[in-house]
């Protein structure tokens, strides 16, 4: 029973702080690695919770499309979070049509 | 000060998310007698392996019992590759050929990749063909193999998977789904209704047309993700 | 230990946990700039409702809801099975709320080129 | 088929018609809405009694068509009226673009008049009223004149009007049930008082914006003066008239029958008759300043609705019976001096009365078109416009109104100031050389005004032709028999003024005056140009016209300057910023900054759940 | 094979299916197919309203085989029949005008189909499915169609409406989300007529958090102030077609849902001043704010926001006359401001900008346009003989029944506000000093068809309501129901 409340307060605090991070940081490669962690506890959660199939889908979805979309995203975009913008107008109108 | 004020509404909303899951008692079942009515939760336990031989009951009501979400799921899922390839839609240049924004990798990567892949693809599958009978499914079966399709993707800069095969996986599944559906209507049942044998639980080839329909579930889910994948990396910002 | 009070801990951790969730996402939605922070904070948010979801249906010494030869074993051993409704609508929405975020994404990268950068406030050329 | 069907949809294919036959040759356009409404008018005369009803349930709502004399009165004005308007149009309009266009509205809003004098339920009223009002509007834009600004000023009272008779509608509806005029007249008594002023305002505001009474005029001069004259004239003489057909059956049939106070104690019609008498007034003086000759007529034409709405509210037979006589008159009049007005911008192509002159001897039917018509409106005998006013003065002094016949009389003197200015700046006075060349307007154009001159001089000899539809049309609004004889205005002394003897009189006087001026008189004339004048020795510079045509009222303008100082148009105006900026705050609302729309559902959430017991339980 | 209602699902998930590789095939094909499955559909319509309106009983399709609480099940009465045929009518007009209504891609062409395909199918299966969590499987993929149609020119602006939109989105569906899992820990059931069925033994306080969760999640769906800050954008910044089909259809779904939410599901007699309230609130902001607009496009958009609020104040006052009333504004919605859409947008695309300046006198190089233009702004704003003055008139004078007359007063001087911005453009486009450019986009044969045939309806239901009231009645009378539609979806099969 220690051992449970133990297991759960510690998943507690890891996906609230693992959300914290990822709220907070600014180098946004690490949020979203913290995301991932999310979803792996989120999972760990799931399994726990007797939910095998929803435990395997968000492993699955969760952690490694997920992430690897939003990394793709951030190679795309800016990186950091405060970064300045580029001191570039807006396009003015559509580029293809 | 509007962080403050943000802050005040979301204490606001938290206490009220609280306030009302504290009526709702964790770890407590529901299904027995919400005020003496019969839940539906309690319905599909009592009946799935009666009625339909299917020993993993998620796997049951996500195909049969509400395999009608299951459909708009699917839906929703090629309906973000397709919002996606539109959105990322770019006209190609005479002669312009996809570049990957990933470069190459480490010869210890690629050489791992190429001997786990083949497993990974396999493990997915096999995820499932026994989505009826184990945790697991279409959904989880396509996601394991479309992260297969990302390991060779990270691995090889220059690992192309043809648009036109994911084009006919993803139709053709998508067209088993609804097909097997009419099916059932052609057949003069309902819509999407278990036409085939229910067989004997615990069996591979048992539950009628879930598995089939599982099947068709993880290809087109496993062909969407790698194409959503695949626009994705193919999209290049010039820097 | 009373099993009352581990009860009470245990939901509180695990409601809590779901509901801090929901909230440090919708602080990120409503505060953060850049539009990939709010895409994660639009994530965290569903992932925060999906182990609500889960953890309605839970069932204090429930097993999953699979029949397998041990799943019917414990079944007549009297072990009930935790609530499999809310499960397979998660899968549902789990998978749903992927779709939103890779359209996200992309809109994401599509507001980067246009605008060159991708913070929330600098983006509104349709206003009033 | 029913002839009131009939007749609408005649007029309604009439302009479907003649808006299709533009594609193939526009002059088929304006001939095919001039026979349509022949044909119409025709129908109507020959064939249309009280007899032919047409009860139908449209929406679930029974509604219900008919024709009394009252009404009968309305429809022979619009049909005859526009019968000759339509057949001046023809080479009025003759080359304009989009002809089609302008034929479509004019014959949808010649068809919406006419379903509003057959309609007697208040459904189908409102339907062929704000049929009126939007084809008017589109004939107002028609000619593109200030950004369609005109337009939309229009649209707007109308829509106030429009909207508080449909608010009254609803509110009929919901305590009566039904939605008949006749319902209403007989329910009126039960309402309580504060309803019975309520249907009664909003009534009358719907009636007054097209009566253009006081504080809802302001559309009226511009959009007069913006449309074509040709519709001018029909906008002037027939769509204002519908406010007076409302205003007819509001004042006196339905207040007759409020059981609470009777009609003349009622205090809305007295503040009615005090807002027309204002009218009246101001917007005679405002008449008077005015240098364009259609914005001229448009004041004049607000003014002279002032007197007839005065004359409806003091709501006693003979005044009834004198603004119902001034209305029909009034259109003739004016309608004619409308085209005279078309008739000289067609040939000259302006209507400045400080730049035209001395066209009398270039359009000289024109010209006494004109000048029958100011005579009948200027209330000068033997024309019908003096009859209505003669029994107007008497009826007002006979039921004590000392202030209004005060009123009126300092308008009617007033209004000589325009007339004169009328008659002088556009026909008499000095030629100017631009206008050298000017023709007289064309035989379809001249037909038409002399024609409504003539009914001038007969209705003013004969005013009895007049009496006669128009007692009858008081009988059915619940006046009783009214008296009547062909040629004799009886008052309530019990003297009679037999209109033959002042007729013969002064007509005798009139041709001798003609005869002389005409004749012996003629050689003794002097032509001279507006530059042509020697003012203490200066020579004038070529293009200062110093004749009267230029600040002809200087003094008389100088001494109503106080009262013209603030317009209503100047209030309305700083509403309408008003409104605008406030609007412009309210969608700031919009930041246009996503996340604060996220922060608005989350605001929203929040608000909903602090209060959800007020809200939900 | 039945026709059924399933067919309005699974005929087009078939089609989208199919479309990437009838692609290969034809390109004309995708092009070509989306309007033979809704032709189709019209089809299925016109049969199963006519079985519908013979029998007088919904039809209720249950799926896989599974009766009404423990399936998913398809419920066609009608009002939800009458609802779904209008939406697969107007889709089909819709359809014909966006057919080559820009020149676009082959790749981008088999997207814009495929997902215009699914919106008309979220929409219609929002309306038609009888299970609360299937209702948001549909809403979502409504929504992301939503998302990336809005963004499909992959403009500035179009990525920048599409953003905004999925923020808000996803916010709706994390409430609504929320709301389902707790209407089912407190009902044990998905399917919405046992969830009316059991909803009294609710306790109050968790009803009525569900139910703001329930409001806020569909508000947004519905454009309800303050919660439609995406609207206006999306609308503008759509292809043109789209702007109609969010008015035609997507919005008609989130009132319905809303509706639905309201009137069958809770019993709470608040809810009903509240939709009066922010109807109200919704109406003069969106109104007041479309005043002040310079693009064509946004100013309709704001016009349909406060039509829906409009929509909303009539449903809030609940009798059957206003709920009448607000079916018919509902129908005459969809087809005059899809009539808005469809030739406003050929006046911006030949405009020099999207600025109403820019429409100045264009309606003289397109006359038959403005023709239509101008029918669709007097239908909109009221005014008689046209379609909108009818539902107008039933929704004032259903007010006035209950007594509010302060209500008639709001929406009357509201109206006016409407009518100055609409005839302003009116005005514009005929007598504005014409523009020097060219005739660069002529309509295409489709665009004049479509067109023509709702400018048609709406004269046709101005001068006759008759026509179409017959069917609002019954489905209004369907919808406030609630025990007819609770025993009917439960009886199957029992």
């Amino acid at each position: 029973m220690i051992f449970n409340i133990i297991f759960f307060s510690l998943l507690a605090i890891i996906i609230l702080a693992a959300a914290i991070y990822a709220v907070v940081q600014k180098d946004l490669l690490y949020a979203v690695i913290a995301t991932g962690v999310i979803s792996l506890v989120l999972s760990i959660y799931f399994f726990i919770m007797q939910a095998p199939d929803v435990a395997l889908t968000e492993a699955a979805i969760g952690i490694a499309l997920t992430t690897i979309i939003f990394v793709i995203t951030i190679r795309n975009t800016s990186r950091r979070e405060d970064e300045i913008p580029v001191n570039k107008e807006p396009d003015r109108e559509e580029e293809t049509k | 000060m509007k962080r403050a004020f943000i802050l005040l509404l979301l204490v606001v909303v938290g206490w009220v998310l609280a306030d009302t899951f504290s009526q709702i008692n964790f770890g407590e079942s529901r299904m027995g007698d919400i005020k003496q009515q019969e839940t539906v939760g309690a319905y599909y336990l009592n009946n799935t392996v009666e009625k339909l031989s299917v020993a993993n009951v998620v796997t049951a009501i996500v195909v049969n019992y509400r395999g009608f979400d299951t459909l708009g799921e699917v839906t929703v899922l090629f309906l973000a590759a397709s919002g996606l390839a539109s959105i990322l839609y770019r006209r190609k240049k005479r002669g312009e050929h996809d570049v990957m924004i990933l470069k190459n990798s480490s010869q210890l990567l690629q050489t791992g990749a190429k001997l786990i892949f083949p497993a990974i693809l396999v493990l997915g599958a096999y995820v499932f063909i026994h989505g009826h009978l184990t945790p697991g499914g279409g959904f989880q079966g396509g996601a394991i193999i479309a992260s297969g399709f990302l390991l060779m993707f990270m691995a090889y800069k220059d690992y192309h998977v043809s648009h036109n095969v994911l084009t006919w996986v993803e139709s053709v599944a998508g067209i088993l789904f609804v097909s097997v559906g009419i099916w059932g209507l052609i057949s003069g049942a309902t819509f999407l209704e278990n036409v085939l044998g229910t067989g004997t639980l615990n069996d591979l080839i048992s539950g009628g047309v879930i598995p089939l329909i599982y099947i068709a579930v993880g290809f087109k889910v496993a062909a969407e993700l790698t194409g959503v994948l695949e626009t994705l990396l193919n999209f290049k910002t010039e820097k | 230990m009373d099993p009352i009070l581990y009860n009470k801990i245990i939901s509180v951790g695990v409601y809590g946990s779901a509901i801090g969730l929901i909230l440090i996402g919708l602080y990120a939605v409503l505060v953060k700039k850049h539009l990939t922070k709010i895409v994660i904070g639009l994530s965290i948010i569903d992932a925060g409702v999906h182990l609500l979801f889960i953890a309605v249906g839970f069932i204090k010494g429930g097993t999953a809801p699979i029949f397998s030869e041990k799943g019917i074993e414990l079944v007549n051993q009297g072990t009930a099975m935790v609530d499999p409704v809310p499960q397979a609508l998660v899968l549902t929405a789990i998978v749903i709320g992927f779709g939103v975020t890779a359209v996200a994404l992309s809109l994401v990268i599509r507001l980067y080129r246009h605008h060159h950068t991708a913070r929330i406030d600098h983006i509104k050329s349709l206003k009033w | 088929m029913n002839n009131i069907v009939l007749i609408i949809l005649i007029l309604l294919a009439g302009g479907v018609l003649s808006f299709l036959l533009n594609q193939i040759k526009p002059l088929l356009s304006g001939v095919t809405a001039f026979v349509a409404t022949v044909a119409a008018a025709v129908l109507f005369f020959t064939g249309t009694g009280t007899a032919d009803n047409f009860d139908f349930v449209l929406g679930g709502m029974h509604l219900s068509m008919g024709i009394n004399g009252y009404s009968w009165i309305f429809g022979a004005l619009i049909l005859g009226f526009s019968s000759l308007v339509l057949l001046y149009s023809i080479s009025y309009m003759k080359g304009r673009d989009r002809l089609g266009y302008f034929y479509l509205n004019f014959m949808l809003s010649i068809m919406a008049m006419m379903g509003i004098i057959f309609s007697r339920d208040f459904i189908s009223l409102f339907i062929f009223w704000e049929i009126m009002t939007w084809s008017s509007f589109l004939i107002v834009v028609y000619q593109g004149l200030s950004e369609g600004r005109v337009g939309i000023k229009y649209m707007i009272f109308s829509a106030v009007g429009g909207y508080s008779m449909l608010l009254a509608i609803v509110f009929m509806k919901a305590q009566m049930g039904t939605v008949l005029i006749s319902d209403l007249v007989s329910h009126f008594s039960g309402f309580a008082i504060q309803q019975q002023t309520m249907v009664g305002i909003l009534l009358l505001i719907t009636f007054g914006v097209k009566a253009a009474v006081m504080p809802l005029h302001v559309w009226a001069p511009r959009a007069y003066s913006d449309s074509p004259m040709s519709y001018t004239s029909v906008f002037s003489g027939l769509l204002s008239k519908m406010g007076i057909f409302g205003m007819g059956i509001v004042l006196i049939s339905v207040f007759a029958n409020s059981s609470t106070f009777g009609t003349n104690t009622f205090y809305i019609s007295n503040v009615l008759a005090w807002l027309g008498a204002i009218t009246g007034v101001m917007a005679t003086f405002y008449a008077v300043i005015q240098t364009d000759a259609k914005k001229l007529l448009a004041y004049s034409s607000i003014g002279q609705l002032g007197y007839i709405v005065m004359g409806l509210a003091v709501g006693t037979k003979l005044s009834v019976m004198a603004a119902l006589f001034l209305a029909v008159v009034h259109t003739i009049f004016k309608g004619t001096l409308f085209l005279v007005v078309g008739a000289v911008e067609r040939q000259t192509g302006t209507t400045d009365m400080t730049k035209l002159g001395a066209l009398i001897r270039k359009m000289p039917w024109t010209f006494l078109a004109a000048l029958i018509s100011i005579i009948a409106l200027a209330g000068i005998p033997p024309l019908a416009g003096f009859v209505g006013k003669w029994m107007f003065y008497e009826s007002l002094i006979v039921s004590d109104h000392y202030f209004l016949v005060i009123m009126a009389f300092l308008s009617s003197t007033a209004a000589f100031l325009y007339c004169y200015r009328f008659l002088f700046g556009i026909f008499l006075g000095q030629e100017e050389k631009e206008f050298e060349n000017v023709k007289e307007a064309p035989a379809t154009m001249v037909i038409p005004m002399v024609l409504m001159a003539a009914l001038l001089f007969v209705f003013g000899v004969f005013p009895g032709l007049l009496f006669d539809p128009i007692a009858k049309g008081m009988e059915v609004l619940g006046m009783g028999t009214v008296d009547w004889s062909m040629t004799v205005l009886s008052n309530g002394w019990g003297d009679h003024v037999d209109t033959m003897s002042i007729i013969s009189a002064i007509g005798t006087i009139f041709i001798l005056a003609f005869i002389y001026l005409a004749l012996w008189n003629r050689k003794r004339t002097r032509y001279v140009t507006t530059k042509d004048i020697h003012t203490s020795g200066e020579i004038p510079t070529e293009n200062e016209n110093l004749t009267y045509a230029v600040d002809f009222y200087k003094p008389f303008e100088r001494a109503i300057e106080p009262v013209m100082k603030r317009t209503m148009d100047f209030y309305y105006n700083h509403l309408g910023e008003g409104l605008e900026s406030f609007f412009n705050f309210l969608r700031r609302f919009y930041t246009g900054n996503g996340q604060t729309y996220a922060l608005y559902v989350i605001v929203f959430l929040v608000i909903l759940i602090l209060f959800s017991k007020q809200i939900f339980l | 094979m039945v026709i059924s209602p399933v067919h309005y699902i699974a005929l087009p998930l078939l089609a989208a299916f199919l479309m990437p590789l009838l692609a290969k095939v034809n390109r004309e094909l995708v092009r070509i197919i989306p309007g033979v499955v809704l032709t189709y559909l019209l089809f299925v319509s016109v049969v199963l309203m006519q079985r519908v309106t013979e029998t007088g009983q919904p039809i209720i399709e249950t799926l896989a085989g599974w009766q009404a609480p423990w399936g998913i099940n398809l419920v066609f009465s009608q009002f939800t029949g009458f609802l779904v045929s209008l939406m697969v009518f107007m889709a089909t007009l819709i359809w014909i005008f966006s057919y080559r209504f820009k020149k676009v891609d082959n790749e981008p062409a088999l997207k814009y189909y495929i997902l215009f395909m699914m919106l008309v199918t979220g929409s219609v299966g929002v309306v038609l499915t009888g299970d609360i969590f299937n209702m948001f499987v549909f809403m979502e993929i409504t929504a992301i169609a939503s998302y990336s149609l809005t963004s499909f020119y992959r403009d500035r602006d179009g990525a920048e409406a599409g953003f905004k939109y999925l923020l808000i989105g996803s916010l709706a569906s994390t409430f609504m989300l929320l709301a389902i899992l707790l209407l089912y820990t407190q009902v044990g059931t998905l399917n919405m007529a046992m969830i009316a069925e059991r909803m009294h033994t609710v306790p109050v306080g968790m009803k009525v958090t569900i139910l703001i969760l329930f409001l806020t999640g569909l508000g947004i769906e519905a454009e309800m102030f303050p919660l439609n800050g995406w609207a206006p954008d999306a609308y503008s910044q759509a292809p043109s077609p789209v702007g109609a089909t969010f008015a035609a259809l997507v919005v008609k779904a989130g009132v319905y849902s809303l509706i639905r939410v309201i009137f069958t599901l809770f019993d709470i007699q608040g809810a009903y001043q509240y939709l009066i309230i922010m109807g109200i609130i919704t109406l003069i902001i969106a109104e007041f704010a479309a005043m002040k607009q310079t693009n064509l496009k946004r100013m309709l958009a704001y016009s349909s926001i406060g039509q829906m609020g409009f929509v909303l104040i009539a449903f809030g006052i609940g009798t059957k006359e206003a709920v009448f009333g607000a079916l018919f504004l509902m129908f005459n919605h969809a087809i005059i401001k899809s009539l808005l859409f469809m030739s406003g947008s050929f006046f911006v695309y030949n405009s020099t900008s999207k600025d109403i300046k820019g429409l100045s006198g264009i309606g003289k190089k397109f006359p038959y346009m403005g023709f239509l233009f101008s029918i669709g702004a007097f239908a909109i704003v009221g005014l008689p003989p046209f379609s909108g003055f009818w539902s107008k008139l039933y929704i004032l004078i259903a007010a006035a029944d209950e007594s509010m007359l302060a209500l008639v007063a709001i929406i009357l001087l509201v109206s006016i506000v409407e009518i100055v911005y609409y005839f302003r453009v009116v005005a514009k486009l005929y007598f504005g000093k014409p523009t020097d450019k060219e005739v660069v986009h002529k309509p295409t044969f489709g665009g004049y068809f479509s067109m023509t045939v709702l400018a048609v309806v709406i004269l046709l239901v101005g001068f006759y309501p008759d026509i179409i009231t017959g069917f609002i009645h019954r489905a209004a009378d369907t919808l406030l129901d609630k025990g007819a539609y609770i025993s009917n979806v439960l009886s199957v099969g029992h």
